[in-house]
């Protein structure tokens, strides 16, 4: 795979009367992490779900993994996995058997379904009813639902929301775990100390816009990592008129 | 793929299938209000048989088909789908191929309650299964294309009938005219006409909702 | 009504052209009132 | 996603102006100048409003259907306001010929309703296009609204000789043609000038009701946004 997984030029959507990404541009190397932070409403979800082929973009360009998000979705979705806020799950069914429904569609065999349980620490449950699940309890599902997919480009979307301070351990882990294996992760989050400690890049939105440090670019150092990275987010971003 | 979401359609349909026995007692409860809607004339009530009964299932399909997507919106468990990456194609005749059953299932419940209530009776059984067969699929096509629309809206339970039951007119009359013949007798033989044009009706949205349903659920 | 010729019948003519001319009149009248609104809010 | 455009020409007003001219002057002919019919006698007058709106209610229904198919390929907001236009003057039209087409019936065969297929077929695409309308005002989202609202005229347009002939069969039995095929030559007249004058009135009308729909995309869809620093000008 090309050094550059992901890379954004322009990209902009919008909903309706509002601008939800407004002027996106950056490049994520290969097997490198990056944190995407910005308040709520800064459209960092709408771009994970621009690069995950969920939405199209209105204006602008991207690809992943190679491949343009409008035109190649199909080979886009063979790589990549997105962590979102809804958690994909069917209620009816049980942890196992959510994990059977995707793995069939995924056409490889159900035999991973028990490790990937496993892993996420819902063995126990597995035969349970996600009704009776609690919202850590869907995201740890909705984790071993990314990691059954084996993703090259993983998009996690506030991966450590609604999880308890074991769940915090288990998603540095599982990052670290797709990191070692190559795999390119970004994440939003709103745990910005936490988070610095895995990110190599991070990037900053507000309004639908990037507004630092420079795209793409790595941060100073790894000792004041924490240190940059909140002075970014304190930072004035300079006023944008926007026209929307 | 399509064995796929076939399978996971029918594990769906299994885990809700006490609300196919609330539509089933739907569709009796209409069959027994047409009854009174005529009075006690076994006469009349015989020769309309085949509408009452057709008329009970497009009432009871409606039902079906809106909560057909429900679990599918409810955490937006399709676009989870979707982005495995699975086939459109594949989700829409896996759901439409449910709902079939579902209607067809309903269909052969009701027989028996329009026999007793409207003393029905009609020794070809055969036919009359391939005439409820052909027109739930009828129903089903166009039902799962436009339930997979309005379930994303907030009035689905109103605007899916406004905007299936004009559709399905010409397979609701071949069915009933189907049907009455296979009860009421065929001397000139003219169900056959009736069956062709319900496959063909079939056939036209089987293929054309396939194609359609791919610009419905991807954004 | 009598085998053959219909007879009379000239309500049911003025009837049909009458519908028609209102009907087009008020669609006419609606999309001109429509335009001036969609106009104002275009302007807000 | 093409933003519309709203044209602001003054044809529609003449073509509406035209429109009404020819109207009158078609009906004047159709009422007072040609001869009362053999067999129909003055009610046959009926024919020359009828039959001009069953042509170009024809027209808009292929129209609506020319417009959902051309958004689907080119994703042309103008295109979706020009369907949104082609199903409020097709549902119109097909208000109009049932409520002709109920009059036409009653002195001729002593009912509203006749269950011709033509007029059957007209009802039922009726109720398919209110249905679409009714979709329209329900979703929120221009772009969603604008595909499926495509689909859907899709799906229904190509119901509509499927109806025709399903209630053709189904009431053959009854009575054959009740509204007469083929006008003997003198009638032809006040037929063809309405005909012109009703298509004039329906283009007119088409355009009007797109620009309102344009107009109110303008108003949903915002306008993309002026870009920061130099790029604004070859992207904008």
């Amino acid at each position: 795979m090309s050094d550059v997984a992901v890379e954004v030029e322009q990209l902009a959507r919008r909903y309706g009367r509002r601008w939800a990404l407004v002027d996106v541009t950056f490049r994520v190397p290969t097997a490198t992490v990056m944190m995407v932070t910005g308040r709520n409403g800064a459209g960092k979800s709408t771009l994970f779900r621009v690069l995950a082929t969920a939405i199209r973009p209105d204006r602008g360009r991207a690809t992943v993994g190679g491949f343009d998000v409008v035109h190649e979705r199909e080979d886009v979705r063979k790589q990549t996995a997105l962590l979102a806020h809804q958690n994909y799950l069917y209620e009816s069914l049980s942890a196992r058997e959510n994990l059977d429904v995707v793995a069939d569609h995924l056409r490889i065999g159900r035999d991973g379904i028990a490790g990937v349980l496993e892993q996420v620490g819902l063995a126990a449950r597995a035969n349970d009813v996600i009704s009776t699940f609690s919202a850590g309890m869907r995201k740890r599902l909705s984790f071993a639902r990314v990691l059954l997919q084996e993703p090259k480009i993983v998009l996690l979307d506030e991966p450590y929301g609604a999880l308890d301070p074991p769940g915090f351990d288990l998603v540095d882990e599982v990052i670290r775990a797709l990191k070692a294996r190559g795999a390119t992760i970004l994440m939003t989050t709103h745990q910005i100390e936490r988070s610095a400690q895995l990110a190599d890049l991070t990037l900053m939105l507000e309004d639908g816009r990037v507004v630092g440090p420079a795209a793409g670019r790595p941060l100073s150092g790894p000792l004041d990592r924490g240190r940059a990275a909140r002075e970014t987010a304190a930072e004035p971003a300079a006023p944008q008129e926007s026209v929307c | 793929m399509l064995t796929a979401a076939l399978r996971k359609e029918l594990l769906l349909q299994w885990r809700s299938r006490s609300q196919m026995m609330a539509v089933f007692v739907f569709g009796a409860a209409a069959l027994l209000l047409f009854s009174f809607a005529i009075g006690p004339n076994t006469e009349a009530l015989r020769t309309f048989s085949a509408g009452f009964l057709w008329l009970g299932l497009l009432l009871s399909s409606t039902l079906t088909l809106a909560e057909s997507f429900h679990a599918e919106m409810e955490n937006r468990a399709l676009e989870g789908l979707l982005l495995l990456p699975s086939n459109p194609h594949a989700l829409y005749y896996g759901k439409a191929i449910a709902n079939w059953l579902q209607l067809a299932v309903l269909g052969v419940a009701l027989v028996p309650v329009m026999v007793v209530l409207y003393d029905a009776g009609t020794t070809q059984l055969l036919n009359l299964l391939l005439i409820i067969v052909l027109g739930t699929a009828g129903l089903s096509a166009p039902g799962t294309l436009y339930a997979a629309m309005t379930a994303q809206l907030k009035a689905k339970q109103m605007i899916l009938p406004l905007l299936l039951f004009p559709l399905i007119v010409p397979a609701l009359l071949a069915s009933v005219k189907a049907t009455s013949f296979a009860i009421l007798g065929d001397p000139m033989g003219q169900a056959t006409s009736w069956i062709v044009l319900l496959l063909a009706f079939d056939l036209i949205y089987w293929s054309l909702c396939g194609v359609l349903f791919r610009l419905v659920v991807e954004e | 009504m009598n085998q053959g010729v219909v007879t009379g019948g000239w309500e049911f003519v003025w009837a049909a052209y009458s519908l028609t001319a209102a009907m087009f009149l008020i669609y006419g009248v609606s999309l001109f009132l429509r335009r001036k609104g969609a106009k104002h809010d275009q302007r807000h | 996603m093409e933003m519309p455009r709203v044209s602001t020409s003054r044809t529609p007003y003449v073509l509406l102006a035209l429109g009404v001219a020819c109207l009158l002057t078609g009906s004047y002919f159709g009422l007072f100048v040609a001869p009362a019919e053999e067999y129909m006698g003055n009610v046959q007058r009926i024919m020359y409003v009828h039959v001009p709106t069953a042509w170009n209610w024809m027209l808009s229904v292929l129209f609506a259907f020319g417009c959902a198919v051309v958004f689907l390929f080119k994703n042309d907001m103008n295109w979706d306001a020009r369907l949104e236009a082609g199903l409020e003057v097709g549902a119109l039209m097909a208000f109009l010929l049932c409520c002709q087409g109920a009059i036409w019936a009653k002195p001729t065969w002593g009912v509203w309703w006749d269950w011709d297929p033509r007029l059957t077929s007209t009802a039922v695409l009726l109720f398919s296009l209110l249905g679409i309308v009714a979709l329209r005002h329900f979703v929120d989202d221009p772009v969603k609204r604008a595909i499926w609202s495509a689909v859907a005229t899709i799906v229904a347009s190509i119901d509509l000789p499927i109806v025709y002939m399903s209630v053709k069969w189904w009431n053959s039995l009854h009575q054959q043609q009740s509204t007469p095929q083929t006008v003997s030559s003198q009638f032809h007249l006040p037929l063809r000038v309405n005909a012109f004058g009703v298509l004039f009135l329906m283009i007119g009308f088409l355009m009007l009701r797109s620009r309102i729909a344009a107009m109110r995309l303008q108003h949903e869809l915002a306008a993309p946004p002026v870009l920061t620093g130099e790029e604004a000008g070859e992207l904008a």
